[in-house]
């Protein structure tokens, strides 16, 4: 494949195929087995991040690199400190107006003097993707650059790609939202299992065509739920949830979930979905208010123990720090949460074990070798299929998924959507957490809009559509502005 | 701005509390004036200049080390062989100098003590950077074995005839101020250079920070290691020749339990274990208070009791340490 | 199968047993008289206490945590008998209560630990400190000794060809290692020692298995303390120092991986075995202390270095 | 994968260790054998006359103090011919590391330990089932629990070093009238042998001296820096404070150099035990008038020959008198071997001592 400049050339396939891979080659963090890279008809010396950046080739990894304890300026300087030496000093001077310079051309305005771990996750990325910007680039790689980022927030991500595009930059850029690529892109590679698969100019693809080539086979496009269903409304809510409230992070949520009902949390990063969630959950928590679980309040300072005991499940926001034990088998990790359940007198009993795992593995369709491989075997996609069906084994009453399809590729996504439909179709409620606008639009009944830790509406699912939730996600000010 | 919010509503004396707290330097400046304060109400010589003096003088070389351990716990890893180490130095750089033995000039023996110093921090770097060994194990590892090559670099006998030459580094003075003084001022200066205005000090807080970014990013990580060991090693090194010619006779057992003092001193200053964060005049404020601790209990005349419970008091002012931190950030998270 | 035969040679077992094999025909070269069974079993009397606290560190390590106060809490639980004894307690009475001491101890480091969040590190980093310098305030220093023949018997006497403390031992590390395989306890333990986060959110109680971990430990270094004192007869306050860094270098040359997670409680034992083995050979044989020294540091950082050049060869077998 | 794995490999692992322990085992069967051979070859000597095996273990290893004591003693081997001697003892000063020395040598079968015990309750078990295994014990240096030992090779009584030091202190300042404050830097806090000083110290002072005044004990935990430091702190916190007594041969030189360093060389008294050679600058330069000790390498000499003449029955009790060869004849008071006094080291006779 090639690059040109002045164009934005999207690199697609599902998770696995191997464009983190080639990313890391053609930034310099790895080296390739064999093979080379030209760069203006010579070969590029590859394995030193320091001579790829030399040349003007910069990257912006899938996970933000950023140095949490350092503040901003330091970030943006590190690794790259010739930028600003004069003799054998760093000149503070020329660094505070060089990171004022970048931060304010992606139009952030961030206190250069904050460490970075104390900043969002929007805005850590903002910082990461900075950091490429300091070099005079001829060549930018965008690994997932909206994956934690909100749509006003990517907004001006692809305002800063359009210009650098005409700045005769060119782009590569990776994501799993096919939106992105066909709004940005001018050609598109795909990858499927480590090999080359096609390139070929965007406008000569529909969304279909390019996941046949991704996936290499056809996928029934999503289908909605078109038949909310209607009898629920009589039926007593799993969860009730009234004014609760943390300060400074949400204030006064109420709702109710009723049993076979997905209910969809929307809005944007930071909005305080995910902290509501790990509050019900037991995880963080709450200066006031109630919940109201299967018709009677949970206790005071009841922990995780105490709503699983209950039967709700959670499936949290970041996989593989939260949700899996990575070097654990497949097995362990799908089992983990009922291990006591499999409690002889004598000991663990082996046989049984075996036979659910196995019968978990069947039935979400988690492809593996076999269930004693380590988790970290998996592709990310199986990875997200073992976090949820480790649940599944217990039939939780509650399930809450936060943000589950993240960095999962299409066909797993399809895989997951089925599960959690299936969940909801056997009587669970579903509390669904998503920064993907189709996806929350799909698959939930009902969808709440939360915007600066408020509850800021509530939509029936089938009357939704991407702007009004986008709308109503949106601060205030924001609105008004824009 | 959610965080001005809720400090807005916070009392201003809790405010003022977890400012002290949260700059750790801050904190514990204001707890040793504290500490100053109540010792000369009970006893007033503590302020005289000579006793000032001397306990700067005891915290030199722990500062000295400090400096270099402190960037060793920043990028993310730990040193518990300094104290062994100190030890072989002063053996080796005693049996350089003494008449009896190697009869080396005082210049010679000072470089080739730093030297040894180098060897042995880059021995320790190497085997976490490139031998991939957890550094808690090595330097664990080094302080058991330096101690077994200490006992044997002495052979059974001490060091009792170090000429004056080397006498004058530990017991000298330039315009009125020891050596071993100017020499902390001077590693201080240099660490603060090297912390703020170089790359190399910026790295290693990136690496400690956050490794795995680190390493997209591109940044030296082993190279790095192997410098801030090295450096820790040279920086015992000049702590041992600023403070173990104080004293006339050069024993087997100079330095041992030093890591656990130069470790505590580093941690109480609010240097992160697990690394990316610490400050250098937080753990100067660190060395002080734990140097001062002991003459302060001497100077309260507790009596012979407070003898045998000041360990348990040093135990109790670590574990009060964290307990602040603790509170600390819980206050902040609120 | 050929697979599982690889697995299997490239366990860091394999090469402590190996090593073990080694060191024995070196010692039966050097000087066979070493390698009696009455030599043997006389000289393990030197061991069964550390192996003994070499139980609990190898779980907490395991879980990526340290306990550094072993030592100490050995030292407090000493003295503790050794006064209440003095004050004219009953030994049953003065040892019990010890043992509340020790597992108190335990508890308060796994309560800090849960609590504060902060590393084990530096939590018993601060109350090594803490509980030695109790050890010496309580008894100022001040040694007991004069404990009856009945009470002495535990250290110093036999039972069925070993020592007391062996069976102790012995008794330990069979319910440890049937509570390690059979029960959701082992699986909880290398989960936590992996991926801490993770195991919480699964639902299992984090906390509680690390406050219960930490009070073993405390337990288990009472324990070893009242068998020290009916060995050596004396109870005082600087007993076990310095056990904590023999017990790390026990457990982490037995291939138990100190960032957690990987390891066995087998692999710890047979590193005590290394290590007590190599001590007293060099002793022994050599009678210079000082080699003892530099033996056991370079053992160390070899034996860890080695094991993961076999972690290496493990992951290329797979 | 771990686990599993673990799971899989664990019953492999297990019998591999028995494997271990068999082989353990059987390499003790043979070695049950070998023995008598191993045993011969570590105490038969030349000419058929057997060898005598004698293990000198000294309170802690590495300070000159012993390496002088372990000199003579290597004299009195070399003179008697027929001795093997063995001189090991823990780098750290760990009585417990003490009592395992005695129980290896006692397995190995040697013909004679003597013991300079750092804590005689901690060794003292040790040193009976060495005795009932037929060992002859000796304690030297320190004395041991009475029935732990035959003999003691007694240089001084702990209450004539305790009296010594005392007696010393009181005439460098200038008599018993002389009103003054007085300090002790000793080891570590828990050192039995020091603490045994200590009270011999504290009630001499309280008979005969009602004007010494005892205002401070404090460790240097064998650190010659702490005990620097100490003393340092000392003279400022009691101003008056007129003496320091170093009762280690660690806290000695550094209580003397922070005497020395303060500019308060005669007027502050500092006394203590130490070797002579590592106290021989302050001594000449004035800070130190006395120090107090014996001859050393007489002490190892006449161990060595104490040990031998145990062995092979040319001491009996009952006599009360030793012929040590070239240190001529000892009095032996009871099961105490008499050394002779105390040596106090001064300017006049201090160049005569190299050790």
């Amino acid at each position: 494949m090639d690059i040109r400049p002045g164009e934005v050339h999207a690199l697609c396939g599902e998770n696995g195929a191997g464009k983190s891979t080639l990313i890391k080659i053609l930034s310099g963090v790895i080296l390739p087995n064999e093979g080379t890279v030209q760069w203006d008809e010579t070969p590029l010396p590859l394995g030193r991040v320091h001579s790829v950046e030399a040349h003007g080739i910069l990257a912006v990894h899938q996970e933000p690199v950023v140095f949490p304890h350092l503040n901003a300026m330091d970030n943006l300087f590190v690794g790259r400190e010739s930028a600003a030496l004069r003799g054998a000093w760093l000149d503070k001077s020329t660094m505070r107006t060089k990171a004022r310079e970048i931060l304010a051309n992606l139009g952030e305005e961030l206190p250069l003097t904050q460490p970075v771990g104390d900043m969002s996750l929007a805005q850590r990325q903002m910082v990461s993707i900075g950091r490429a910007l300091l070099h005079q680039c001829r060549i930018l790689i965008l690994d997932e650059p909206t994956a934690s980022l909100s749509a006003r927030e990517s907004e001006s991500l692809f305002e800063k790609v359009h210009t650098l595009k005409q700045q005769g930059v060119g782009i590569l850029y990776v994501s799993h939202r096919l939106e992105e690529i066909f709004r940005l892109a001018d050609r598109v590679t795909v990858l499927r299992d480590g090999a080359w698969v096609t390139t070929a100019d965007i406008a000569s693809l529909n969304q279909e065509t390019l996941i046949q080539h991704m996936v290499g086979r056809d996928i029934p496009s999503k289908q909605r739920s078109d038949v909310p269903s209607e009898d629920s409304e009589h039926r007593p809510p799993v969860l009730e949830i009234k004014n609760l409230s943390r300060e400074g992070v949400f204030e006064n949520i109420s709702f109710g979930i009723q049993p076979g009902e997905i209910l969809g949390m929307s809005g944007l990063v930071g909005a305080g979905r995910s902290e509501i969630a790990r509050a019900i959950f037991g995880i963080d928590p709450f200066d006031a208010g109630e919940i109201i679980y299967l018709g009677s309040p949970l206790s005071k300072g009841f922990t995780i123990q105490d709503t699983i005991q209950a039967g709700m499940a959670m499936v949290p926001e970041d996989r593989q720090q939260q949700g899996l034990v990575l070097p654990l088998s497949v097995e362990t990790n799908l089992l983990l949460p009922s291990l006591s359940e499999f409690q002889g007198p004598l000991g663990l009993k082996p046989k049984p074990m075996r036979a659910t795992g196995q019968s978990l593995i069947e039935k979400l369709g988690i492809k593996t070798e076999t269930p004693a491989h380590p988790a970290h075997s998996l592709s990310g996609g199986n990875q997200q299929k073992i976090v949820i069906g480790k649940w599944v084994h217990r039939h939780p009453k509650l399930f809450i998924l936060d943000e589950p399809t993240r960095g999962v590729d299409v066909g797993a996504k399809h895989e997951v959507h089925r599960l959690v439909r299936e969940l909801a179709a056997q009587g669970s409620a579903v509390l669904l957490i998503s920064s993907e606008l189709p996806e929350i639009l799909s698959l939930s009944d009902r969808i709440l809009v939360l915007c600066e830790g408020t509850i800021r509406g509530e939509i029936k699912g089938n009357e939704a559509t991407q702007e009004q939730l986008l709308k109503l996600a949106l601060p205030e000010e924001t609105r008004r502005s824009a | 701005m959610t965080d001005t919010t809720t400090a807005n509503t916070t009392p201003p004396l809790k405010r003022a509390l977890i400012f002290l707290l949260s700059h750790r330097a801050a904190g514990l400046f204001l707890f040793i004036l504290l500490l100053l304060g109540i010792v000369s109400v009970v006893n007033p010589a503590f302020l005289e200049v000579q006793n000032l003096k001397d306990i700067a003088v005891q915290a030199a070389p722990v500062c000295i080390i400090s400096c270099g351990l402190m960037l060793v716990l920043v990028s993310g890893e730990i040193d518990i062989s300094v104290g062994s180490m100190m030890g072989l130095l002063a053996a080796c750089m005693g049996a350089m100098v003494s008449e009896s033995r190697g009869h080396l000039p005082p210049g010679t023996a000072i470089v080739l003590t730093l030297g040894i110093g180098v060897v042995i921090g880059l021995l320790n770097g190497w085997l976490v950077a490139y031998a991939g060994v957890p550094s808690i194990i090595v330097t664990l590892g080094m302080l058991t074995a330096l101690r077994g090559v200490t006992e044997i670099v002495m052979g059974g006998s001490w060091i009792t005839d170090l000429p004056d030459g080397i006498r004058f580094l530990g017991t000298g003075a330039f315009m009125g101020v020891p050596i071993s003084l100017w020499t902390a001022l001077g590693v201080i200066l240099i660490s603060l250079w090297l912390i703020h205005r170089t790359a190399i000090g910026r790295r290693i807080y990136a690496i400690g920070s956050n490794p795995h970014a680190a390493y997209l990013a591109g940044l030296p990580i082993r190279p790095l290691k192997l410098f801030v060991f090295a450096w820790t090693g040279l920086l015992t090194g000049v702590a041992t020749l600023v403070s173990v010619p104080q004293l006339s006779v050069v024993d087997s057992g100079i330095g041992v339990g030093l890591e656990l003092l130069v470790v505590t001193c580093v941690v109480v200053g609010g240097t992160a274990v697990s690394g990316g964060l610490g400050n250098l005049s937080g753990v100067l404020c660190g060395v002080i208070l734990m140097t001062m601790i002991s003459t302060v209990l001497i100077f309260m005349k507790l009596g012979e009791n407070a003898t045998y419970w000041s360990r348990a008091i040093q135990g109790l002012f670590i574990l009060g340490a964290i307990i602040a931190d603790h509170w600390i950030s819980r206050q902040r998270k609120s | 199968m050929k697979q599982r035969i690889l697995n299997m040679i490239w366990q860091p077992e394999t090469f402590l047993i190996v090593l073990l094999g080694i060191l024995f025909a070196a010692m039966g070269r050097l000087d066979a008289s070493f390698l009696q069974w009455e030599v043997q079993r006389a000289l393990s009397s030197h061991v069964w206490e550390l192996a003994i606290i070499a139980i609990p560190m190898t779980l907490i390590i395991l879980t990526a945590g340290i306990d550094l106060s072993v030592g100490s809490v050995m030292g407090l639980s000493a003295i503790t008998t050794g006064m209440l004894f003095q004050k004219g307690l009953p030994l049953p009475l003065a040892c019990s209560a010890s043992l509340l001491v020790g597992i108190f101890c335990g508890f308060l480091n796994g309560w800090f630990i849960t609590r504060m969040k902060v590393h084990p590190l530096i939590i018993t980093l601060a109350t090594m400190a803490a509980y030695r310098g109790m050890a010496e305030g309580i008894s100022h220093a001040k040694p007991v000794s004069g404990f009856p023949d009945s009470f002495t018997w535990l250290g110093q006497g036999d039972w069925f060809g070993l020592p007391v403390a062996a069976w102790v031992f012995a008794v330990m590390v069979g319910l440890v290692l049937w509570m390690m395989h059979g029960r959701a306890f082992g699986v909880g333990i290398y989960a936590i020692g992996h991926n801490e986060t993770a195991t919480r959110f699964s639902g299992l109680r984090v906390d509680r298995y690390l406050v219960a971990l930490y009070t073993f430990s405390g337990f288990a270094s009472a324990l070893a303390a009242v068998l020290f004192v009916a060995r050596r007869n004396t109870a005082k306050a600087d007993a076990g120092m310095g056990m904590e860094l023999g017990v790390i270098t026990a457990v982490v040359i037995g291939g138990v991986s100190i960032f957690g997670g990987r390891g066995t409680l087998i692999g710890a034992c047979l590193g005590v075995l290394l290590i007590h083995e190599t001590r007293e050979f060099v002793s022994w044989h050599w009678n210079r202390d000082e080699l003892n020294l530099l033996a056991l540091g370079i053992l160390l950082i070899l034996s860890v270095v080695f094991q993961k050049l076999l972690r290496h060869k493990q992951g290329s077998a797979l | 994968m771990k686990l599993s794995r673990q799971n899989i490999s664990k019953g492999w692992i297990t019998t591999a260790f028995t494997a271990v322990l068999a082989l353990l085992f059987t390499a003790c069967g043979p070695g049950a054998s070998n023995n008598e051979s191993s045993e011969a070859s570590a105490s038969s000597g030349d000419n058929g006359s057997k060898k005598i095996t004698i293990c000198l273990i000294p309170k802690k290893k590495g300070l000159p103090y012993f390496t002088s004591c372990a000199a003579g003693a290597e004299l009195a081997a070399a003179d008697l011919g027929n001795v093997e001697l063995i001189y090991d003892g823990p780098t750290d000063g760990s009585p417990e590391k003490q009592a395992s020395m005695i129980e290896q040598y006692t397995l190995k079968g040697v013909d004679v330990i003597a013991v300079s015990p750092n804590d005689p309750d901690v060794v003292a078990p040790a040193m009976r089932k060495a005795r009932e295994k037929g060992i002859k014990v000796l304690s030297w240096d320190a004395d041991a629990v009475q029935d732990a030992r035959d003999y003691f090779v007694n240089q001084a009584t702990a209450q004539a070093i305790a009296h010594g030091m005392v007696d010393t202190m009181v005439s460098d300042i200038g008599g018993p009238e002389v009103k003054a404050e007085v300090a002790i830097v000793t080891a570590y806090l828990t050192a039995a042998n020091q603490n045994v000083w200590i009270d011999h110290m504290k009630t001499h002072i309280a008979d005969t001296y009602p004007n010494l005044n005892l205002v401070a004990i404090k460790p240097s935990d064998e650190d010659q820096k702490l005990a620097f430091k100490v003393t340092q702190d000392l003279m400022k916190a009691y101003p008056d404070i007129k003496g320091f007594f170093g009762i280690s041969s660690v806290s000695f030189p550094g209580a003397a150099e922070a005497v020395k360093q303060s500019g308060k060389s005669g007027e502050v008294m500092v006394t203590g035990l130490a070797t002579p050679n590592s106290m021989k600058s302050y001594v000449k330069d004035g800070t130190v008038k006395s120090v107090v000790l014996w001859n050393t390498s007489e002490l190892g000499y006449l161990t060595v020959m104490v040990g031998e003449a145990l062995a092979t029955g040319k001491l009996s009790s009952g006599d009360t008198t030793f012929d040590a060869g070239k240190l001529g004849e000892k009095k032996i008071a009871g099961d105490h071997v008499l050394l002779g006094d105390i040596l106090v080291f001064n300017q006049g006779n201090i160049d005569q001592y190299d050790f």
